[in-house]
């Protein structure tokens, strides 16, 4: 697999490391009910399919991507930064 | 024998080597197989159920049968194909799976009982009595299994890895491969040619081809003259592509010194990973065989390959030889056969249309439905249906047609389509993102179509690369069209064999219909169809149609063969290239390392660090005096320990306090400048992640200290969290673990070493316990914390690394002065664990603040990390097990670590258990063995004796639990 | 027919023509009572001992492919029952019971071999932790020896103890551990469910699930709409879609685990040998081939296929631990569909739906697991009430936070693995 | 009072020759990080001003031996070469990272074989000509490596690591001698 990182240019797997569902960036308020601390926590789509998914350039610049990939193809379809994808949705959300 | 001819042989170089003992010649050109079959060899191994006797049966990597041992002592390589190994001067091959020789081999017995170990039969056996499985049938079954042996020892020869880039890699070159690669390469686009053979050419050095009106060969050479002169052209062969993989990423191995006498440093292999934009699969196709009854002797192989030995090796692999075949391939090897002078014995042929030339012993619409010779083919029977006559002959080339090379367009999931004009499976349409199949891998059959297609192939590919073909003529070639009538078992008396090597026939494959594994997954596991080395190449097809006709179903919808990576055997040696030994991963060492070794301290691993264990001193009685003497210094005087490998991270930024009361689960914007406070950390399923402590350098600057393990994860989760989590924080950090020697000065006469060293005594009120500040050793400028993590007054001082060592010497010289030293990991671990003081041993994963007695460190004015998960019910509260110190209730008794802590009158059983031990010492200090655990409700039952049981060990004590912290409870001594 | 060696002898004396399908092909029945999606390993024991413990034979296995063609047919074929923590010890311990006579339960041959099982560790600390593990394996009534280096030397001199990156400091060695026939567990519990009346349905890809007034009726599928008292879902890497047909979001990640093959082999690898720091495991089959395996891939996938990084990553564990393992040649690769679960242990509960059922969770351990899997599973479908030995395995754990089963201590978050 | 004799971290290890090519450790410079706080534009005209350096674009370097900017991440630079001006600090994060790293120098023919061993990075001269800088992986480590010449790149690696580094570049060093002509 390769990813193209924003910075970087599309490198080998083996220098990226994998977070999980790009869900991870809605991080509910602090005082938001259990439910919704344990869905953020637990519960995920797991789409077959096209998901959109964290990643690190651990071995590269160390940024945090958000790249958008189909789980049974393994096609990339984009590859964004993870804190550009959460000021826009910091943005949304005001 | 050999023959005459203009092969790819070098008659003026003649090889020696030896083959099970016996020393043979062939000529620089040679595989195992050619040459062996020169000197008139044929009985090459040994199947691996029946042991049956079998010859060489193909010309390539999908050998089945000539699997041998080459080499000896470290080198020796099992399940080698002769047909690929080349050979040189001294190699040594021996046969395998067989016992006490290839002739005459006892396991040879398999094959009478053959009726009894039929498909799947050991699922339905060996039951009775139970034991006997492991003590009897399974060590038999075992050994008889297998095929050659590894060594035993370790591998020490040289192998490395690789990466190439490139626009279009070209796998295979043959006529559509070469092709294909010249029209790139003529247009400029970075081409990477890989070719599994020993020469470039495919099957243009197998067959007496023209293009252009000369021998193919010589178009060959002038194409790869050409490839070779342009710089944007990287031709490697012996390079296997084994795999392909996601966005253009593909696997190859390169055979860099298998064939040479004395590899000198060159690797044997080479892992590649070609990263192509890019990929025309001109892989070719591989001929099939028929499952006529017998067909396993030595000497009947696949027409194919008798026609690599006759042209590119000049032999012949018989005296008499017969053809067998369901298209023309078999008359072409009849005719070549006559052309090199070889007698024809009978050309036999399946279609009752076929036309056969004139001149030979010819059968249209005929089978050949026996052989003989069970040492060696001594005859075939053929039967027109009406007559049968016996031949003889000591060879037989069979074709049953081709299958296209197809086996990387599977590696993604793509499943091949059926061709019923073809009668084979293709590629399916876009199988593996950019890969173009072209030539006999797409079903094209004739050299001047491979020619075409290669360059069509190239074309596309130079299209969706942004590049532009140049015109050029295509060379003329034969377009003999191909016809096939398809014929995949031939009936009669006998076993007609399918996966030669796994020993699974016809028989099988309906036996296994018959018992409802009608699936083609389910036939294959449970006949082993397909599962040899080959993998299925030259038999899946064919037991495809086996299983289809028994199930009355078509091909198509019997199901597809499919093929996973790698396409030919990997040697792990090569794919796990230059891990033998340390470098698995690298080395960290401290700039105190050299300093530890020559002090003779045993090193042992932290993370990937190098950290002494302890000081070893003339006349000690083992590791425990070393260690009490340096709990001593610390305790008594001053010691000295390298801190480096803790993680140190630098923190700046107008929102760095912010930052860390979010990363934090306690405050850190109150804390000083000059000051430091120890920090701990959760994971957002609110378990503790990591402990430490954190400077405040200036208003805007901290420096973070990590354990030693979790250095790593720890940046990354404050890079997740400044990145993704509080991207409007403007905060910025950097390890400076390397940058930075730090060492640990502890015990109540560090404050007299420091004064001695540095170039102004300690200012007590800059540096009360955990201040910190800049100070300088001898002009160099340095950090200064007064931090203990061993209970005393202790300090960590730290310089530039380039100064670590001689600082280190320096510190340990002072000290030793001072009734002190260095002292070691042991030391270390006791001195924090009479403190009650954790490290991983305690926060492994599954521990809480609540768990370790730090709950109310959890701010409750401010959101955290892990804050919310911590408020599950089930992270806190009585039923937890939470930390606690244990000592025993006799002196002598033990408290080792991993034990479980029962109830005193409960017996030792999971439902009891109600905590367990993590660390454990003798303290010097005390007099007899501390531990810290944890407990149910714990720090309630201080007073309590339990139970301590370690069933490992044999022990079972008595001890009290206590308070973890087990000197100097009120920490006078580390803040006076 | 009954499996024997005479059987064996018999029908090779008349031309082996008397064998008979080892399983059915029914058609579906309009309605069962228990449904069961999913017909790899656990769907096939827990229809197996739904007949047999349970009497209920009116029920239906629903397999979207052919049966036993998900993990249960590409794993690394290792069992045993070697956990640390209360929930998996006493499933482990159960389950490895069920393996200990599954052959004569099955009248099956799954060549379960005890050959052992020896966990190398690679520090005082590992140790320390393995010491921990081991006494609660004997704490739950299994076997458990703590070896030294030279304990280790003596049953595997082939490691490399001079010149290995992370030393062997010894080994958990667990005797009833070992391995067995992948293909021929789910085979012999296809049998035997069948010959219990059990309807083994292949190609019939569940579509829907029919729910009314929060109690499940039925299933909707490729061959058409099935009716049903009880359904339950083990669907392994797919949990995910099932579920969201019953409305429902799981705590399940489905990711891709490779697992190696080389050619055959003599022997040379008696026991199960696992690498930690490595992160790899490997075994000798039978037949000869070294079957070894590594850690995820770690990404989310349903391709059943994985990557070079981590497919070298495996093989460098293998050549730093043990080097005379060089010129062994990997024959095939493939890539398993993991169901994730948040601290790695399994779910199997009740849900919120009424005779609606959840087994799922499996992580990379779910093969030892088939008989105990099956079995509690079906005390569940068929009492409605956990089985002993699997009280802890439930969905709610997480959002509780009560009895996690994080063995790892990697987190109880799905992006801490 | 003490004396502090400064250690480099290939020490003892460098050089190494074979067939040609040579790895030397590079005389010890001053490296210090530079992390924009909020935007890269003040900061590069302060840089510029300072040392009369460019804010190197993502994969590039900028100035020339004696002082040298190097894309190091996103709106992060390693400066080598100078002392950076007290100034620079009110526009980043400043960090010293003088002694972090073992930089070391591989030049002669075959360097990019040599690299090719090692890195999953294209580094032949089309995609990484001269000045061009990747933050990488360099068989298991990280590293940073800028190509300074046809025939020479510079790597940076951490300095705890050198032994590892210099081991992997050497062995890489060995087969691609041996495999030549």
């Amino acid at each position: 697999m390769r990813i193209t990182c924003p910075y970087c240019g599309t490198r080998d797997l083996r220098e990226f490391s994998y977070r999980g569902a790009a869900s991870d960036l809605e991080r509910p308020d602090a005082e938001a009910p259990p439910e919704e601390w344990h869905a953020y926590l637990h519960l995920r789509d797991n789409p077959a399919g096209v998901t959109r998914d964290l990643w690190y350039h651990e071995m590269g610049c160390a940024s945090w991507l958000v790249v958008t990939r189909n789980t049974v193809t393994h096609e990339i379809l984009a590859c964004d930064l993870a804190r550009d994808v959460a000021l826009k949705a910091r943005e949304a959300k005001r | 024998m050999r023959i005459d001819g203009a092969g790819l042989i070098n008659r003026n170089k003649p090889v020696t080597f030896s083959f099970d003992g016996r020393s043979y010649q062939g000529f620089e050109g040679d595989t195992l197989a050619s040459a062996l079959l020169a000197n008139g060899v044929r009985l090459m191994g040994r199947s691996f159920k029946y042991h049956r006797p079998r010859g060489v049966f193909t010309a390539g990597s999908e050998e089945p049968n000539a699997l041998m041992t080459v080499g000896r002592g470290a080198a020796q390589t099992p399940n080698v194909r002769a047909t690929v190994q080349e050979i040189y001067e001294g190699l040594e091959a021996r046969s395998q799976n067989r016992w006490p020789s290839l002739s005459a081999d006892l396991l040879s017995v398999n094959d009478l009982l053959s009726p009894f170990l039929g498909a799947g039969f050991y699922y339905k056996t060996f039951m009775w009595p139970r034991s006997f499985w492991e003590k009897l049938y399974e060590p038999v079954i075992r050994r008889a299994a297998g095929l050659g042996a590894l060594s035993g020892a370790p591998d020490t020869a040289r192998y490395d890895r690789a990466y190439a880039f490139c626009d279009l890699l070209v796998v295979g070159s043959g006529p559509s491969g070469l092709m294909a690669a010249l029209t790139a390469a003529r247009a400029g686009a970075d081409v990477i040619l890989c070719e599994e053979d020993s020469a470039f050419g495919g099957r243009l050095n197998s067959e007496a081809e023209e293009i252009d009106g000369a021998p193919a060969r010589d178009w060959v050479q002038a194409v790869l003259a050409e490839l070779d002169s342009l710089p944007n052209v990287r031709l490697m062969k012996r390079t296997t592509v084994t795999g392909a993989y996601d966005q253009g990423t593909y696997g190859a191995l390169q055979r860099v010194a298998l064939h040479m006498a004395d590899p000198g440093d060159r690797p044997l292999e080479t892992f590649w990973h070609i990263a192509a934009k890019a990929c025309v699969l001109a892989a070719g196709a591989l001929e099939r065989p028929i499952a006529f009854p017998m067909n396993d002797r030595p000497g009947v192989m696949m027409a194919s390959a008798l026609r690599s030995y006759l042209h590119r090796f000049n032999v012949a692999p018989g005296k008499r030889v017969a053809v067998f075949g369901n298209n023309d391939g078999a008359r072409q090897t009849a005719e070549d056969l006559r052309a090199a002078g070889v007698e024809v014995a009978a050309l036999v042929d399946s279609r009752p249309e076929a036309e056969l030339p004139v001149g030979f012993n010819a059968f249209k619409g005929a089978q050949v439905i026996h052989t003989k010779g069970y040492m060696g083919l001594k005859s075939i029977t053929v039967s027109t249906g009406s007559r049968e006559e016996v031949i003889e002959a000591d060879c037989l080339a069979v074709s049953g047609g081709w299958n296209p090379t197809l086996h990387l367009t599977c590696h993604m999931g793509a499943r091949p389509v059926w061709d019923e004009t073809l009668a084979a499976f293709l590629p399916a349409e876009k199988s593996v993102p950019g890969m173009i199949p072209a030539g006999a891998a797409k079903g094209i059959f004739s050299t001047a179509g491979c020619l075409a297609d290669g360059q069509r192939a190239a074309k596309e590919a130079l299209k969706a690369l942004g590049l532009k073909a140049k015109a050029s003529d295509l060379p003329a070639a034969s377009d003999a069209p191909y016809s096939v009538a398809p014929l995949w078992q031939v009936p009669g008396k006998g076993r007609a064999w399918l996966d030669f090597q796994n020993d699974v026939t016809v028989k099988d494959v309906k036996q296994a219909a018959q018992e409802n594994f009608r699936s083609v997954e389910h036939m294959k596991r449970y006949t082993t169809q397909g599962m040899a080395t080959d993998q299925g190449k030259n038999s899946n097809v064919g037991a495809l149609a086996v299983l289809a006709d028994a199930t009355g179903r078509g091909i198509p919808e019997t199901g597809t063969t499919t093929f996973r990576p790698p396409f030919a055997p990997v040697s792990i040696a090569a794919m796990g290239a230059g891990a033998r030994g340390k470098g698995f991963a690298p080395e960290r060492f401290t700039t105190s390392h050299a300093a530890n070794i020559a002090r003779g301290a045993p090193m042992i691993e932290a993370g990937l660090w190098y950290r002494p264990s302890y000081f070893p001193r003339p006349g000690d009685a083992g590791w425990q005096e070393a260690c009490n003497r340096e709990v001593g210094f610390v305790r008594n005087a001053v010691g000295v320990c390298d801190v480096s490998t803790l993680g140190k991270i630098d923190i700046q930024g107008p929102d760095a306090a912010a930052f860390l009361d979010f990363v934090y689960c306690n405050t850190f914007s109150t804390l000083k400048e000059g000051r430091v406070r120890y920090g701990l950390m959760l994971r957002e399923d609110g378990h503790v992640m990591d402990d430490g402590t954190c400077a405040r350098l200036g208003e805007t600057h901290y420096l973070m200290t990590t354990t030693t393990a979790a250095a790593g994860q720890v940046m990354k989760h404050l890079e997740f969290v400044s990145q993704a989590l509080r991207p409007e924080l403007d905060v910025s950090f950097t390890s400076v673990t390397e940058h930075w020697a730090q060492f640990a000065v502890a015990g109540p006469k560090s404050r007299a070493l420091l004064d001695s060293l540095l170039d102004a005594p300690v200012d007590e009120s800059a540096f009360p316990f955990m201040g910190c500040g800049a100070v300088t050793v001898a002009g160099v400028p340095a950090r200064l914390f007064r931090i203990s993590f061993s209970g005393e007054h202790a300090y960590e001082i730290a310089v530039p690394a380039r100064y670590g060592a001689a600082l280190y010497g320096d510190l340990v010289a002072r000290a030793e002065v001072l009734g002190g030293g260095a002292y070691g990991m042991e030391a270390l671990n006791v001195l924090r664990i009479e403190k009650g003081f954790i490290t991983h041993a305690e926060i492994h994963g599954r521990t809480t603040a609540f768990d370790i007695g730090m709950g109310r460190m959890v701010s409750a004015r401010k959101d955290c990390i892990g804050k919310a998960a911590s408020r599950r019910e089930g992270l806190s509260g009585p039923e937890r097990e939470q930390l606690v110190g244990l000592r025993p209730v006799l002196p002598e008794g033990r408290l080792p670590a991993g034990a479980h802590l029962f109830s005193e009158n409960r017996p030792p059983t999971r439902e009891n258990s109600e905590g367990y031990v993590t660390s454990t010492c003798f303290s010097p200090s005390l007099g007899h063995e501390i531990a810290l655990g944890f407990l149910k409700n714990g720090p309630l039952r201080r007073g309590e004796v339990v139970k301590l049981v370690d069933h490992l060990r044999g022990v079972e004590t008595l001890c009290t639990v206590c308070d973890p912290v087990f000197i100097d409870p009120d920490g006078g001594r580390m803040r006076g | 027919m009954r499996f024997s060696a005479w059987q064996v002898l018999k029908e090779g004396l008349t031309g082996n023509r008397g064998w008979g399908a080892h399983w059915r092909d029914p058609e579906p029945k309009p309605a069962y009572d228990v449904i069961i999606i999913g017909g790899g390993g656990h769907g096939l024991a827990t229809a197996y001992y739904l007949a047999k413990e349970h009497g209920i034979t009116n029920v239906a296995v629903l397999e979207k492919g052919y049966i036993g063609g998900g993990n249960v047919g590409r794993n690394t074929t290792i069992v045993r029952a070697n956990y640390g923590l209360p929930g998996n010890s006493e499933f482990y311990s159960h389950s490895l019971k069920l393996w200990e006579g599954l052959e004569a339960d099955l009248n099956y041959n799954v060549m379960h071999s005890q050959r052992g099982i020896i966990n190398l560790f690679h520090s005082d600390g590992a140790r320390d932790a393995a010491a921990r593990r081991g006494n609660a394996m004997i704490n739950q009534g299994d076997d458990a020896v703590l070896l030294d280096r030279e304990g280790v030397r003596a049953m595997l001199p082939f490691l490399d103890y001079d010149n290995i990156r992370f030393p062997v400091y010894g080994g958990l060695y667990h005797a009833r551990g070992g391995t067995a026939r992948h293909d021929a567990v789910a085979w012999g519990f296809a049998r035997g469910a069948d010959r219990r009346g059990v309807d083994l349905i292949q190609n019939c890809e569940v579509t829907g699930i029919d729910i009314e007034q929060g109690r499940v009726t039925g299933v909707q599928t490729t061959r058409g709409a099935i009716k049903a008292k009880k359904v339950a879902m083990v669907a392994a890497g797919r949990s995910g879609q099932v579920a969201a047909m019953a409305g429902m979001r799981l705590p399940i990640e489905s990711h891709i685990l490779q697992a190696f093959v080389t050619e055959g082999l003599k022997p040379c690898l008696d026991t199960v040998v696992t690498f930690g720091m490595g992160h790899f495991y490997i075994s000798q089959s039978d037949k000869g081939g070294l079957v070894f395996g590594g850690d995820l891939d770690f990404y989310a996938s349903y391709a059943a296929r994985g990557n070079l990084p981590q497919a070298e990553h495996v093989m460098e564990a293998a050549m730093t631990l043990m080097p005379m393992i060089g010129k062994a040649r990997v024959l095939r690769s493939w890539g398993g569909i993991m169901d994730m679960s948040p601290d790695g242990s399994p779910i199997i509960d009740t849900t919120h739906i009424d005779g609606l059922f959840l087994n799922c969770g499996w992580c990379y351990g779910g093969f030892k697991a088939v008989p105990g899997s099956g079995h509690v599973t079906a005390h569940l479908i068929a009492t409605g009430r956990p089985h002993a030995a699997a009280t802890k395995y439930r969905l709610d754990r997480f959002a509780t936070g009560i009895g996690l089963m994080d063995e790892e201590g990697t987190g109880s978050q799905h992006n801490l693995h | 009072m003490a004396e502090l004799i400064a250690k480099t971290p290939c020490a003892g290890l460098l050089p190494v020759r074979h067939g040609g090519l040579s790895l030397t450790e590079c005389a010890p410079t001053a490296i210090h990080h530079l992390a924009a706080y909020r935007g890269a534009a003040q900061l590069g005209v302060a840089l510029e001003k300072a040392h009369g350096l460019g804010w190197p674009a993502p994969g590039r370097s900028t100035g020339a031996a004696s002082a040298r900017a190097l894309w190091f991440g996103p709106d992060q630079a390693l400066l080598l070469g100078p002392m950076p001006v007290a100034a620079l600090a009110r526009h980043c994060a400043l960090t010293d990272q003088s002694d972090g790293w073992a930089h070391v120098c591989l030049s002669g023919p075959g360097a990019e074989e040599v690299l090719a061993r090692l890195v999953p990075v294209d580094l032949r001269a089309g995609a990484f000509p001269e000045g061009a800088v990747a933050r990488t992986a360099l068989f298991h480590m990280s590293a940073l490596i800028t190509r300074t010449g046809a025939e020479s790149f510079e790597i940076f690696a951490f300095r705890s690591m050198a032994r590892t580094l210099v081991h992997d570049v050497s062995e890489a060093m060995k087969s691609v001698v041996a495999q030549r002509g």
